[in-house]
């Protein structure tokens, strides 16, 4: 039985994020993953809807939902985490009140009654199985230390998204580890990073994110990977601006999971849009899928590593 | 010196204004102080998110609706998911920054409502987002010109040059008009 | 006509009967007295151990017998002296009253309260309450009216005259009040 | 035919100003059944009682009705001078028309209307009362105490000196308790183990106290005065007869790296072992799961007994011929106790610390709960009382203390406070900064509770002399950096954000319901609160009673509780088993249920209602001792006389005595 799941890309995807865009649907076909992209969708209305009107914030995702049940579709995934979240949460506070409903539904002028179960992309990987995603690999990451960044939207409020740990999240690290990386154990998985502020207030962006690629590199990550869009423009693009005014020298390439995948697919960095990052990410790339002899070098040390993990 | 504030009871308090609003019991809070020492902008805000929350349960609506904090929130929902006493702080935020736009009282953290209301133009115009008019538009009605000039050229490799409107941007328009009132 | 159907309301006064439990609101109705607080005196206490003794035959039987109201009183969710009685009778009650509205028993004629040991002034209240209410509703001939429409004894009234052990309990000396009776007299 | 007395009192001017008395008496004089009505003006007076008992002979009364005040004011004194003339007193019953008729009403004549249907109720009630005669049960005067903590030592040797025999039994190969496990105690700061270790002693050399350590209540039946418990003693392979308590058994075991319960994890056991030096009683015990010989003897399938693997214990066990350590004694067993009463002293635990996601799931080793730093504190610990971090043993300069984890937290399903975490918290910091010269105290709280005896001025005394760091706010989030512990929180006061890099982390969790309180609370029958914590059965006047007659509480097991409210509350519980004892046989208000066992259909809903228990399925066998049917039936130990099951026996076979549905029945009707 194949399932139909509606994609909804979500703008960033369309844009700043078009190597997110790429890199999923490079590795679908590889690993039988269909993916239909759900007609006339709109913009969710990401942060800027919730912040200024509560039933915008509202209308606009049950848009989204309804078109998605009118498609008759058995899941929706956003692999944007605003995205997913803005509709797992318009889906979560229409469920079970009859009034507010009516009210969304007589708004888009059309039926949503929150038939289709909302997924990230985690997810829906994590539902074709590490063992599939494994057994695809044409090469694998040679003990990599990566730090999975799960940022705030994917997992909080646990009520709400309904998925995994909101303290210490492991569905990344799964994968990353099924990949042949070394998962790193670090403090700040789920830390904010300043989100929808990049633009409007820098300077905070900037600190958090600091704090972040701080702690990663402390417990020895050498990259990340994330599963965000917001998360992913700050951790790369804002990664100078970080150096620059806190003097330090920070060189984390942060690669969405899907690359990551690609990677492990055998996919190239240019196929996968990883040569698009602010953070060079082709040193990494490189050690990553290091030459046999290289790799059987360092090989006991991340048995170690793994077995501990 | 400080005192309550006297409402009348025929209008509901502050407080009441954004329980109705939200949904949450407010009087809940016994300010533990857990969602200041969680958020990551709490160093950025001029008063503590469980300040805020305080300051709606003594009715003070002005000092709450016009602090930066209340614009400085990420939205992160590390406050609401430890919250020992399960209140959505977060949502409260959300209602807040609303009230203060009704309202139309003016806000400190101008460049953030800016960026937030010429987004949802953006989407109202088209049905979606974007993104290379969203900085151009912010930059135009901030003045910050030569904000990550940069990152630019490669950062204008992945946008999108002209915006497209989608088949369904009527129907998105009514969503904005019938949410919005205009 | 009008003026004979105002004496006749003069003369008329509810006759109200309150099942109570022995711990919370009979002492309760005590402190009251104590406390020497007035309330009308048209209602009459019966003291049972608990709420939870009170079969809903009871009740029925009192509307039988001419009750124009019945209160039910008893210790609040939780100060059961039997630890959970009160809720049992809370939930019996819940049904039983379903039942009366079903059967067509006008539901404003049956009241319940919580009434602590502590709280006598609540007692008075209560009562004076459900006086003035059932005042206002005027005699209760539902009852009998129903059963005459149904030409026949309602099975559960008759379980209820009955005691249920088919021994019935009409007691010589007393005059069951005919009231249907007594009103063709006034008229 | 009934021939009732109806003495009408005026109680001076108090009935008789809103009441007329004569004309209750008249009328009543009128009622079926009334052979005597009169009207005196006290008839609680030796006066008026002699009218009573005069009339009782005179006029051969079967039934007393006195219209007087209320029942539950001078029930007692008429019943008694009903039963002095002959007649049973439960065929003495009072019309209530002071409390509920002359002081709440004006009108003299509605008044009178009132009491005189209320007279009629009664008389119509006691022509159909039965003479009930007082239930006397049996008492057997020897106690159950279960919990050998400070709560249940306490009350075992309150009985016991009282000169009854006590039942104690401990789960734990050693009685103690958590009081065992601390190092010092507030607001004293003398040892726990020097106050703990002679009664524990007391306890065991008690020639009235029977101990069974290391077993557990396995069953209750009975009531109040007549229970029969069943207590498993869980196998320890060592003949407790024989042991003397030498210790090389414990020294020869080669199993040394069984993290110690005692120790909570931080230090290490043998397989077979006592859990401390000062164990009582001082044999000690052998842990199957850990044992070599045991292993592989299971995987074998043949008893240890016949296995030949390790067997260094009893090699190294010095008692001659017959070995100490035995083996064969590798089954549980049953004990039963008859007993009279039963306190529960089953004490509390710590919310563990994998509830706290925030915090990290307690999987940092420098991460530790309020017991793990009294034994790290503790001059008999793991570190014998140095300070020292369990990841790498070095003395820790910034330790974080955080009081109301978890407690105060409705998010963890725990919204109450744990009442002893603000004082013991003091106390961690004192005992830190003694023995820690240069090192930094914080203490994250939002209130300190301080309300006892010199408790107050000990916490600020934690403050102003030994300087402890009180941060009023939450901790939101913990995460290891390196070797320190992140600690992010606020102070509310000042508004500061709080970021310390701690070596150590103290968690005050919150204290709960021992894992299996909600088991035992079944099988006693008793009730238990939504967190389960046995539940008293008034929280005013009743506090270490339960609703089952003959079970009481002492101790954390009904909340968290500080040692000398446990100790009070023991010594409380102590004593009501003693009043019980204070006679032969145990009188019981016969105002209970009683089943028609042959209308009762069986459909046990009587026993889902019960509050108490007091219904049980009986056998009604023919002569052949074949089985005819079940039948209900009613335990006059237990019954309290509600009547839940009388209202809800659908084949009206339940009757309760004193409130018959003829009586009830017969009282509506005269109304």
């Amino acid at each position: 039985m194949s399932s139909r799941i509606a994609y909804f890309p979500g703008c960033s995807l369309e844009g700043t994020a078009r190597d997110y865009a790429l890199s999923l649907h490079a590795i679908a076909p590889k690993l039988g993953l269909q993916l239909e992209e759900l007609l006339d969708w709109n913009c969710c209305g990401a942060t800027a809807a919730h912040n200024l009107n509560h039933k915008l914030s509202l209308a606009l995702p049950a848009r989204i939902l309804a078109l998605a049940e009118r498609g008759r579709y058995e899941s929706l995934v956003a692999p944007c985490a605003s995205c997913f979240h803005r509709l797992i949460a318009t889906r979560h506070a229409l469920d079970g009140k009859k009034a507010l409903r009516k009210e969304i539904e007589d708004i888009i002028e059309m039926p949503c009654q929150g038939t289709v179960p909302v997924k990230n992309i985690l997810q829906v990987l994590l539902e074709l199985g590490t063992d599939k995603i494994a057994a695809a690999c044409t090469r694998k990451l040679t003990g990599l230390k990566i730090a999975s960044y799960y940022g705030c939207l994917l997992v909080r409020p646990p009520q709400v998204t309904k998925f995994d740990d909101p303290e210490a999240p492991r569905s990344m690290d799964q994968i990353i580890k099924a990949l042949g990386g070394t998962p790193v154990e670090w403090g700040l998985k789920t830390e904010c990073c300043g989100g929808g502020f990049s633009m409007s207030r820098t300077d905070v962006v900037c600190k958090l994110v600091r704090e972040i690629l701080d702690n990663a590199a402390f417990e020895g990550a050498e990259a990340f990977a994330v599963a965000c869009p917001m998360c992913q423009s700050n951790l790369d693009l804002r990664q100078h601006n970080v150096n620059q005014r806190y003097g330090t020298a920070f060189k984390l390439p942060a690669l969405y999971v899907t690359q990551w995948i690609g990677l492990c697919l055998g996919l190239s960095e240019r196929e996968l849009g990883v040569d698009q990052h602010f953070v060079d990410a082709h040193a990494v790339v490189r050690k990553a899928f290091a030459p046999p002899a290289e790799a059987a070098k360092k090989a006991p040390a991340d048995v170690a590593a793994a077995g501990k993990a | 010196m400080a005192k309550a504030e006297t409402e009348t009871h025929s209008e509901p308090t502050f407080q009441g204004q954004v329980e109705g609003l939200t949904g949450e019991k407010l009087s809940a809070c016994y300010q533990c102080g857990k969602c200041s020492a969680g958020c990551p902008a709490a160093y950025a805000m001029d008063l503590l998110p469980h300040q805020i929350l305080r300051l709606i349960q003594l009715g003070k609506k002005d000092k709450a609706l016009g602090s930066r904090t209340i614009w400085l929130c990420a939205s992160c929902q590390a406050c609401t998911t430890r919250c020992p006493k399960e209140v959505d702080l977060a949502r409260v935020m959300d209602a807040l920054r609303e009230m203060t736009l009704q309202e139309g009282r003016a806000t400190p953290e101008r460049d953030t409502v800016v960026f937030q209301k010429v987004f949802l133009d953006w989407v109202r115009r088209t049905g979606r987002q974007f993104e290379a008019g969203l900085v151009g538009e912010y930059k135009l009605r901030t003045g910050h010109f030569f904000q990550d000039l940069d990152a630019a050229p490669k950062m204008m490799g992945k946008l999108k040059k002209v915006p497209r409107r989608i088949q369904g941007q009527p129907a998105v328009e009514k969503i904005f008009r019938k949410c919005q009132g205009r | 006509m009008e003026k004979k159907a105002e004496t006749e309301k003069a003369v008329w006064q509810p006759k109200i009967i309150a099942f109570v439990c022995n711990w919370c609101t009979y002492a309760g109705a005590d402190l009251a007295g104590t406390s020497r607080l007035k309330y009308d005196a048209h209602i009459r206490v019966l003291r049972l151990p608990c709420t939870g003794r009170i079969d809903p035959l009871f009740i029925l039987k009192a509307f039988e017998r001419g009750a124009d109201g019945v209160l039910v009183s008893g210790c609040h969710p939780g100060d059961c002296h039997y630890n959970t009685g009160n809720y049992h009778a809370r939930r019996r009650w819940t049904l039983f009253r379903e039942l009366l509205e079903f059967v067509g028993i006008d539901l404003q004629r049956l009241q319940f309260a919580w009434v602590s040991a502590a709280e006598g002034a609540k007692w008075a209240e209560v009562v004076n309450a459900m006086v003035a209410h059932v005042r206002e509703l005027g005699p209760f001939e539902g009852y009998h009216t129903m059963l005459a429409r149904s030409g026949q004894t309602l099975w559960l009234a008759k379980a209820g005259a009955n005691g249920g052990n088919g021994s019935g309990h009409d007691v010589p000396g007393t005059q069951p009040v005919e009231r249907s009776k007594e009103k063709q007299e006034t008229e | 035919m009934a021939r009732i007395g109806v003495f009408v009192c005026h109680c001076g001017e108090n009935i008789g100003r809103t009441v007329d008395c004569a004309a209750v008496a008249a009328a009543a004089a009128k009622f079926a059944g009334v052979a005597h009505a009169a009207d005196y003006r006290y008839m609680c007076s030796d006066p008026g009682q002699n009218m009573i008992r005069q009339a009782i002979k005179e006029k051969r009364l079967t039934g007393v009705v006195v219209a007087a005040c209320s029942p539950r004011m001078h029930e007692p004194t008429f019943r008694r001078a009903t039963a002095e003339s002959g007649v049973n007193p439960f065929l003495c019953e009072m019309a209530n028309i002071r409390e509920h008729c002359s002081w709440v009403h004006e009108d003299r004549g509605e008044a009178t209307r009132k009491a005189i249907d209320l007279v009629r109720v009664i008389v119509e009630k006691v022509k159909r009362n039965q003479p009930l005669l007082p239930i006397r049960v049996p008492v057997t005067r020897r106690a159950l105490v279960i919990g050998g903590g400070i709560a249940g030592m306490q009350a075992a040797l309150d009985i016991a000196n009282g000169g009854h025999e006590v039942i104690l039994v401990e789960k734990e190969p050693s009685i103690g308790g958590h009081m065992a496990q601390l190092s010092e105690t507030f607001p004293t700061l003398d040892c726990s183990q020097c106050i703990l270790t002679p009664r524990m002693v007391e306890v065991a050399q008690h020639p009235r106290i029977k101990l069974y350590a290391y077993s557990e209540v396995d069953s209750v039946k009975g009531f109040i005065g007549n229970f029969e418990v069943s207590i498993r003693r869980k196998a320890t392979s060592v003949n407790d007869a024989l042991c003397t308590g030498c210790g090389a058994c414990q020294a020869a075991c080669p199993m040394g790296k069984i993290p110690s319960e005692f120790n909570r994890g931080l230090g290490t056991r043998k397989a077979i072992y006592s859990p401390f030096p000062q164990a009582v009683p001082n044999k000690p015990v052998l842990d199957q799961a850990n044992c070599m010989r045991y292993r592989a003897a299971a995987k074998k399938g043949v008893p240890a007994a016949q296995s030949t693997v390790c067997g260094k214990c009893q090699q190294a066990c010095p008692i001659q011929p017959q070995k100490a350590v035995d083996f064969s004694l590798c089954q549980d067993t049953f004990v039963t106790e008859k007993v009279g009463a039963i306190v529960v002293a089953s004490g509390f635990d710590l919310m563990p610390m994998s509830q706290f996601g925030e915090y990290g799931y307690g999987k940092y080793a420098d991460m530790i709960d309020g017991l793990q730093f009294e034994r790290l504190a503790s001059a008999s610990g793991p570190t014998q009382g140095a300070i020292k971090r369990p990841s790498d043993g070095k003395e820790p300069k910034e330790v974080v203390f955080i009081q109301c984890a978890g407690s105060r937290d409705n998010a963890k399903g725990c919204p109450y406070c744990s009442k002893i975490c603000c004082m013991y918290t003091a106390k961690h910091t004192m005992l830190y900064k003694h023995k820690v010269h240069d090192g930094k105290a914080y203490v994250f709280y939002m209130d300190v509770r301080a309300a006892g005896k010199n408790y107050d001025e000990f916490w600020r005394r934690a403050v102003e002399e030994d300087g402890a760091v009180y941060l009023r706010g939450r901790v939101s989030r913990i995460y290891k950096r390196g070797g320190k512990l992140v600690v992010k929180g606020v102070d509310t006061l000042s508004g500061e954000l709080m970021e310390i890099q701690a070596d150590m982390v103290v968690l005050a969790t919150a204290a709960v319901a021992q894992p299996g309180a909600e088991q035992l609370a079944q099988r006693l029958n008793t009730a238990y609160d939504m967190y389960k914590f046995f539940s008293e059965a008034h929280p005013k006047l009743r506090p270490v009673e339960t609703n089952t007659a003959g079970v009481f509480l002492a101790g954390a097991c009904q909340a968290p509780k500080d040692i000398p409210d446990a100790v009070a509350q023991a010594s409380a519980a102590a004593s009501k088993v003693q009043g019980l004892f204070s006679s032969q046989e145990l009188e019981r208000d016969p105002t209970i249920a009683h089943v028609n066992e042959a209308t009762c259909a069986a459909c046990w809903y009587c026993v889902d209602v019960c509050p108490y228990g007091a219904i049980q399925k009986k056998e009604i066998k023919d002569k052949q001792g074949r089985l005819i049917k079940l039948v209900a039936e009613v335990n006059e130990g237990v019954c309290q006389g509600c009547g839940l099951c009388a209202a809800t026996c659908r084949s009206k076979s339940v009757e309760l005595d004193g409130f018959k549905d003829e009586q009830v029945y017969a009282e509506i009707v005269a109304l």
